[in-house]
């Protein structure tokens, strides 16, 4: 039975294409497209990222010469030597990649990964400045607890997209000197900053990635995300959970001031029923 | 089960392993109810509805289909196999008009889906659980047919009724 | 025996149901605008002090705030120096029922222009055709929130987007959002006739060629609420009204 | 009585061809609408792909509503009705009666009916694009509150009801094919074939049926909750206060997050439903064309079951950013990425089973090396994404889509090209072009990899997946890839115009294949192609092996059949 089998031309571009691919594949990476972190707790999930990308790195192109090795070495057609099963080898064998891949795995999660994440979810440090960020299609809303510290009650009933946003109320005390603002958070730099995160409709998730921030934005409950900005300057906050048509248009900034200023400006906004 | 039985060579068990099989995905679609019951039970707009009486009432009829049903599996006659299974039928209608009577009730004493979760969930479950036993009533009319199918026939039944002892005491309790 | 009752009942509700049918039709003859002679004018104020005008925070959408050199102010209640109110919508509500009214071809068309809706108010009769068009150089959404129409929510990615919408039922007023830049709001009035007015600045409103009669003119404001008078005009008579709202 | 069975066979065309329940025939029903299915859903992302490059260049036929729709769709079609309905209800139909030595399902009238539940189940999907407010728009996990509320986007309106419906279809129809595999595979084996004789493969199958019997309920259960939110006003899934466009909703005290639990609870072990057969396939090809056992048969079928296992205790790695317990988001990462290591035995066993093989170059064999490659880079990036730390930045970007395109597309796909071009002979009783199956092959594995890799890399760069356009400032290094992402993403559906045509070109017009055109060992190779109704021709044949007997073994071939009597002088095999 004849067949077209053009083995040799095979091998070749298949081993080529599986050179290109390893090496573009590591360059890719290399390039490291990420950008630039301005938190301690961004860096430490950088180191996490970067030490995934050289152990994977190093397996990935490891893998893939043998692969290449194999598909040129042992091309070509007819029969092959019979070798009966070995389960002994076999076993054994298994245990390398169990091992490997347990260890880099495992130390990658419970070394480096699980320190940052107890920084993300642990406590608020006392001198925080908390801020409340609320989602709502497409917008985020920040609101300041103003002079009084605290946060005004807050009512669906009273929601107004244009004059009240978040639907607060005129007759709490508290909220009269709440400072709402549109897209724009505005933190003091190198100061802990608790950002409490509410929606007002559906899911949004609440991202920096220059602050190597994501914290799901749930309706019907105030999550929580934590970070000390070590940078002045204007990042973007996207929205990262599909919330709507005006998803990819759910843009914010975070404006990070010398502290000083901050508490300027600050000072400088009226309150929302001043 | 021809056909199974011609492909393996060998006699099919009484009861098909598929019905187990569909058992166990039966069991798992109301392990997964019960389990959202209790993660939405934590939250703060949780109110019992306590169910009418009927409810329980209506496991007498379950238990009756059941009883007829073994009856029937195991009445080697024709005729009494059918009257049996007739039985097994008229309870199982029985348990379905019940069970409407019983959202009746909620629905006279104001209590809707919509109500409180706790009604939700009772609502969700009885509709789940009777396109089950809908299931059932099918299942009778083919073993009608194919007398060799009637143990897996029985089998299911005893399993949803069960199952709805098991839920309706859950939700009472949960 | 028991075929042919079912049926003859089956017709006997056909005919009814066309009787109905037809005499609804009737209901209203043509409007003729020949028949127009009369006409309905005046002015809306605020009794008590103006709300003042805030500045909009477009902080969401940078390049809405590029687009104004002065910050936009709020366009919720526009009160003159004398009290009068802008964007107040008044109409005829009640008096005009004798009459079927063709909606016009020509569209209402609203602007999505620097961030804002313009205009603030717009009325449009049922069945004419309502054209959103965005001239804005960035993406909008407009989600039309009606009570008794059906909800629409289009998506404008780009420049000279036009969307046309139509209503089916009266309805004063519905309100009409963009949700990606949460100020923007605009309203808009369905109502079965062309007897309507937008206050322009000076408050002022005019509703011509109305058929002589009795009628309620409704007079709506978004914040400040509704407020309705009755008025008779004769043929060729044209009567003067004044709409007060008190200041909250 | 076997030739009984064979003279059985159905005559009418209705009942041969339409309504029929010959698993050799529903099978291919399957692989064909799974084709009809695929196209649909390549066309969307190719229009998502116009989009990206070029932003509203397809003017008002792509607004913001319908680009999330399509993106919707596209999900929901390939991961239901493409992927699973060819590899695991196409394949799994065909292979099973074949590789176990059965004359048929179990149940055939239940498979018949498994197939012509789907039929109605890809209807809705389809007719959802035409229905007021258009298709189902709140992303293939289809996440309440937004899936819930009309107010939240057009699709939820009439769209999301459909898709639903067409998900709880095809759940019953899955069941129902998963209930035949589970017992086909268990009872109705041919005398001889022990467990561990059977093909990789068939153990793929066999595992996925119990995952999907195991894990679909909870879609179930979860869309039935969801519908009741829509449509009879209950808050299961919808939380108090919400507020869309000023108008106050009535739902109260529901818990979004309930539903990504039983969504993913399904969803993650739905991935593993669908990779493994491919994996399963790959060696059995691979083994077939090396003239190799594979190695670590035993070892593999271990892995693939704790991996199975595994995978329904790992959904919350989807979840990690929803700010869940932090010791839960623990608990989840460390088993995540525990599941890389039975991976890595399977990636090492498919590489070290090419060791001293003879590869001989076809279409199926180069797609079943390709697709070790694509374990490779997708199962790496799963690293990325189960540790829970660097998840939070890779989380919802490109990142997420080029890995998951790897694994539940390039790999699943590559399994299903080397599967067809494989047993194509054992379908038709012809072989497909092998010269048509190289362009199809190189388009594919440039295409798709080159597509995949660069959105590997536009997540390093965090471009926010399921965006219309790109609206971030620091996404702007990354969205450059896009236009050569559209140009590859093309590439690759113009390579499946290739294979469509070979493979209805080769139907009629292949070369002719004889019983068993590669020399394979399996079970299926020892009736005549195409499988005569009843499969066997004569008796059941009594297997004598496992299916992987290759290697010169002081014989003339260099392999036996599994229902070959033995040969004197064979060394007999030590564990099988």
């Amino acid at each position: 039975m004849k067949r077209t089998t053009r083995g040799s031309a095979d091998a070749h571009y298949l081993t080529m294409f599986f050179a290109v691919l390893t090496v573009v594949t590591v360059a890719g990476f290399a390039m490291d497209f990420r950008p630039a972190v301005v938190t301690p707790h961004g860096r430490s999930i950088d180191g996490l990222i970067n030490y995934l990308m050289v152990v994977t790195g190093l397996l990935f192109v490891l893998g893939h010469a043998v692969l290449m090795h194999f598909v040129w070495k042992y091309q070509g057609e007819g029969p092959a030597d019979y070798t009966p099963e070995k389960p002994r080898t076999q076993w054994l064998t298994a245990l390398i990649p169990v091992i490997v891949m347990a260890g880099i795995a495992e130390v990658g999660v419970l070394l480096l990964a699980l320190p940052v994440w107890g920084e993300l979810y642990g406590p608020t440090p006392k001198d925080a400045l908390v801020v409340e960020v609320t989602g709502k299609q497409f917008e985020w809303i920040v609101r300041y607890s103003g002079a009084d510290g605290k946060f005004g009650k807050t009512d669906p009933k009273l929601v107004d997209d244009a004059e009240n946003p978040l639907g607060l109320d005129e007759n709490d005390p508290a909220a009269q000197d709440d400072v709402v603002k549109r897209g724009v958070l505005t933190i003091p730099e190198g100061k802990p900053v608790a950002v409490n995160l509410r929606s007002l409709d559906v899911l949004h998730s609440f991202a920096v990635p220059a602050f190597r921030i994501k914290q799901d934005v749930l309706t019907g409950f105030t999550a929580r995300a934590q970070f000390v900005p070590e940078v002045a300057g204007r990042y973007e906050i996207a929205c990262a959970e599909l919330c709507g048509l005006g998803h990819y248009k759910m843009r914010g900034f975070v404006e990070v001031r010398k502290a000083d200023e901050f508490v300027k400006w600050l000072a400088d906004q009226p309150g929302m029923f001043e | 089960m021809h056909a199974a039985a011609m492909a393996a060579g060998r006699r099919a068990p009484t009861v098909p392993l598929g019905l187990v099989g569909f058992l166990g995905t039966t069991i798992m679609l109301f392990t997964t109810f019960a389990a959202s019951y209790l993660v939405r039970r934590t939250s703060a707009d949780w109110r019992p509805v306590d169910l009418p009486l009927l409810a329980w009432a209506n496991l007498a009829l379950l238990a009756g289909a059941s009883v007829t049903l073994e009856w029937a599996c195991r009445s080697a006659a024709r005729e009494t196999r059918g009257k049996w299974l007739a039985a097994t039928a008229l309870f199982g209608l029985a348990f379905l008009g019940g069970q409407t009577l019983v959202l009746a009730q909620l629905r006279a004493a104001g209590i809707f889906a919509q109500t409180s979760p706790h009604a939700s969930f009772f609502v969700v479950l009885s509709l789940v659980h009777g396109v089950h036993l809908v299931g059932g009533l099918g299942a009778l009319v083919y073993g009608a047919l194919r007398p060799a199918a009637l143990r897996g026939c029985a089998v299911f039944w005893h399993t949803i009724g069960v199952i709805w002892l098991a839920l309706l005491v859950f939700i009472s309790v949960m | 025996m028991t075929s042919r009752w079912t049926s003859r009942a089956l017709a006997g509700l056909c005919v009814a149901a066309l009787a109905n049918w037809t005499w609804a039709d009737a209901a209203g003859k043509p409007w003729d605008p020949a028949m127009g002679t009369a006409a309905v004018k005046g002015k809306v104020k605020l009794n008590g002090a103006a709300p003042k005008r805030k500045p909009v925070d477009m902080g969401s959408d940078p390049a809405c705030a590029g687009m104004h050199q002065e910050p936009l102010l709020t366009e919720t209640t526009i009160v003159g120096d004398a009290g009068q109110i802008k964007n107040v919508f008044v109409w005829v509500k009640r008096g005009l029922e004798g009459w079927v009214f063709k909606a016009p071809a020509e569209p209402v068309v609203l602007e999505q222009k620097g961030c804002q809706y313009v205009p603030r108010v717009s009325g449009v009769m049922v069945g004419q055709s309502f054209k959103i068009r965005n001239s804005d150089p960035l993406a909008h959404n407009v989600h039309g929130m009606p009570k008794l129409n059906s909800e629409f929510n289009i998506g404008q990615a780009t420049q000279g987007g036009e969307n046309v919408v139509t209503f089916t039922e009266p309805e004063v007023c519905m309100k009409v959002k963009c949700d990606i830049h949460g100020w923007m709001v605009t309203y808009v009035a369905v109502v079965p006739h062309p007897f309507f007015a937008i206050t322009a600045d000076d408050g002022t409103f005019a509703l011509a060629g109305l058929p002589p009669g009795e009628y309620v003119i409704e007079a709506w404001h978004e914040k400040l609420g509704k407020s309705e008078q009755v008025v008779k005009v004769e043929d060729k008579e044209s009567k003067d009204l004044e709409f007060t709202f008190e200041g909250k | 009585m076997s030739d009984a069975h064979a003279a059985h066979a159905p005559q009418s065309f209705w009942s041969r061809y339409v309504f029929s329940q010959d698993h050799k025939i529903i099978g291919l029903q399957y692989l064909i609408t799974a084709m009809v299915m695929a196209l649909v859903a390549a066309g969307l992302a190719v229009l998502i792909r116009i989009q990206l490059a070029w932003p509203g260049s397809l003017g008002i036929m792509m607004t913001p509503e319908t680009y999330i729709a399509i993106v919707t769709m596209h999900g929901s079609l390939m991961v239901f009705f493409v992927v699973s309905l060819a590899l695991v209800s196409g394949f799994g139909n065909f292979l099973i009666p074949l590789h176990v030595g059965a004359r048929d399902m179990a149940y055939p009238f239940l498979n018949m009916l498994s197939y012509w539940v789907i039929v109605p189940a890809c209807l809705l999907m389809l007719i959802s694009f035409f229905v007021p407010g258009g298709a189902a728009a709140a992303g293939w996990t289809s996440y309440p509150p937004l899936s819930a509320l009309k107010e939240a986007v057009p699709g939820s309106d009439w769209g999301q009801t459909l898709w639903l419906l067409a998900m709880a279809l095809f759940i019953v129809s899955f069941t129902m094919g998963g209930l035949n595999y589970l017992t086909t595979i268990l009872n109705c084996r041919a005398p001889g074939m022990s467990m561990m004789r059977m093909p990789l493969s068939t153990w793929t199958f066999l595992i996925s049926a119990v995952l999907g019997l195991l894990t679909f309920p909870a879609l179930t259960a979860a869309a039935v909750m969801l519908l009741f939110d829509r449509h009879l006003g209950t808050s299961f899934f919808l939380p108090s206060g919400m507020v869309i466009g000023g108008k106050v909703l009535p739902h109260e005290g529901g818990t979004p997050l309930l539903f990504q639990h039983l969504f993913w609870f399904l969803g993650h072990p739905e991935v593993y439903v669908l990779v493994l057969p491919a994996m399963g396939i790959a060696f059995d090809v691979n083994s077939a064309m090396s003239r190799r056992a594979p190695f670590g048969y035993k070892v593999t079928v271990v892995s693939l079951l704790v991996a199975a296992v595994l995978s329904m205790i790992v959904w919350g790695h989807h979840m990690f950013t929803t700010g869940m317990n932090p010791y839960v988001g623990e608990y989840f990462s460390i088993m995540t990425v525990l599941i890389t290591v039975p991976f890595a035995v399977i990636g090492v066993n498919l590489i070290a089973s090419l060791f001293k093989g003879r590869i001989k170059f076809t279409t199926a064999s180069l797609f079943g090396l390709g697709l070790i490659s694509a374990i490779g880079l997708g199962g790496f990036g799963g690293l990325y994404l189960g540790t829970a730390a660097s998840d939070l930045y890779f989380h919802e970007t490109y990142f997420v889509v080029g890995h998951f395109h790897m694994m539940i597309g390039v790999v699943t796909f590559f399994g299903t090209f080397a599967g067809l071009y494989f047993w194509f002979p054992k379908m038709f009783g012809r072989l497909m072009n092998e010269r048509l199956g190289r362009v199809h092959f190189w388009l594919t594995i440039v295409g798709t990899f080159a597509t995949f890799l660069l959105m590997h890399f536009q997540g390093m760069g965090h471009l926010v997946r399921r965006t219309f356009e790109s609206a971030y400032d620091f996404q702007k290094p990354v969205t450059g890839m896009h236009y050569a992402i559209t140009f590859f993403s093309v590439m690759a559906v113009a390579g499946q115009f290739v294979f469509l045509y070979n493979f209805f070109r080769s139907i009629w017009r292949g070369e002719k294949a004889a019983r068993n055109p590669w020399n394979a060992a399996g079970l299926e190779w020892t009736t005549e192609s195409p499988a005569p109704h009843g499969n066997w021709r004569g008796p059941v044949p009594q297997v004598q092996r496992w299916a992987y007997e290759y290697g010169r073994n002081g014989h003339a071939e260099d392999f036996q059949l599994q229902a070959e009597p033995d040969r004197v002088g064979a060394t007999e095999p030590a564990a099988h």
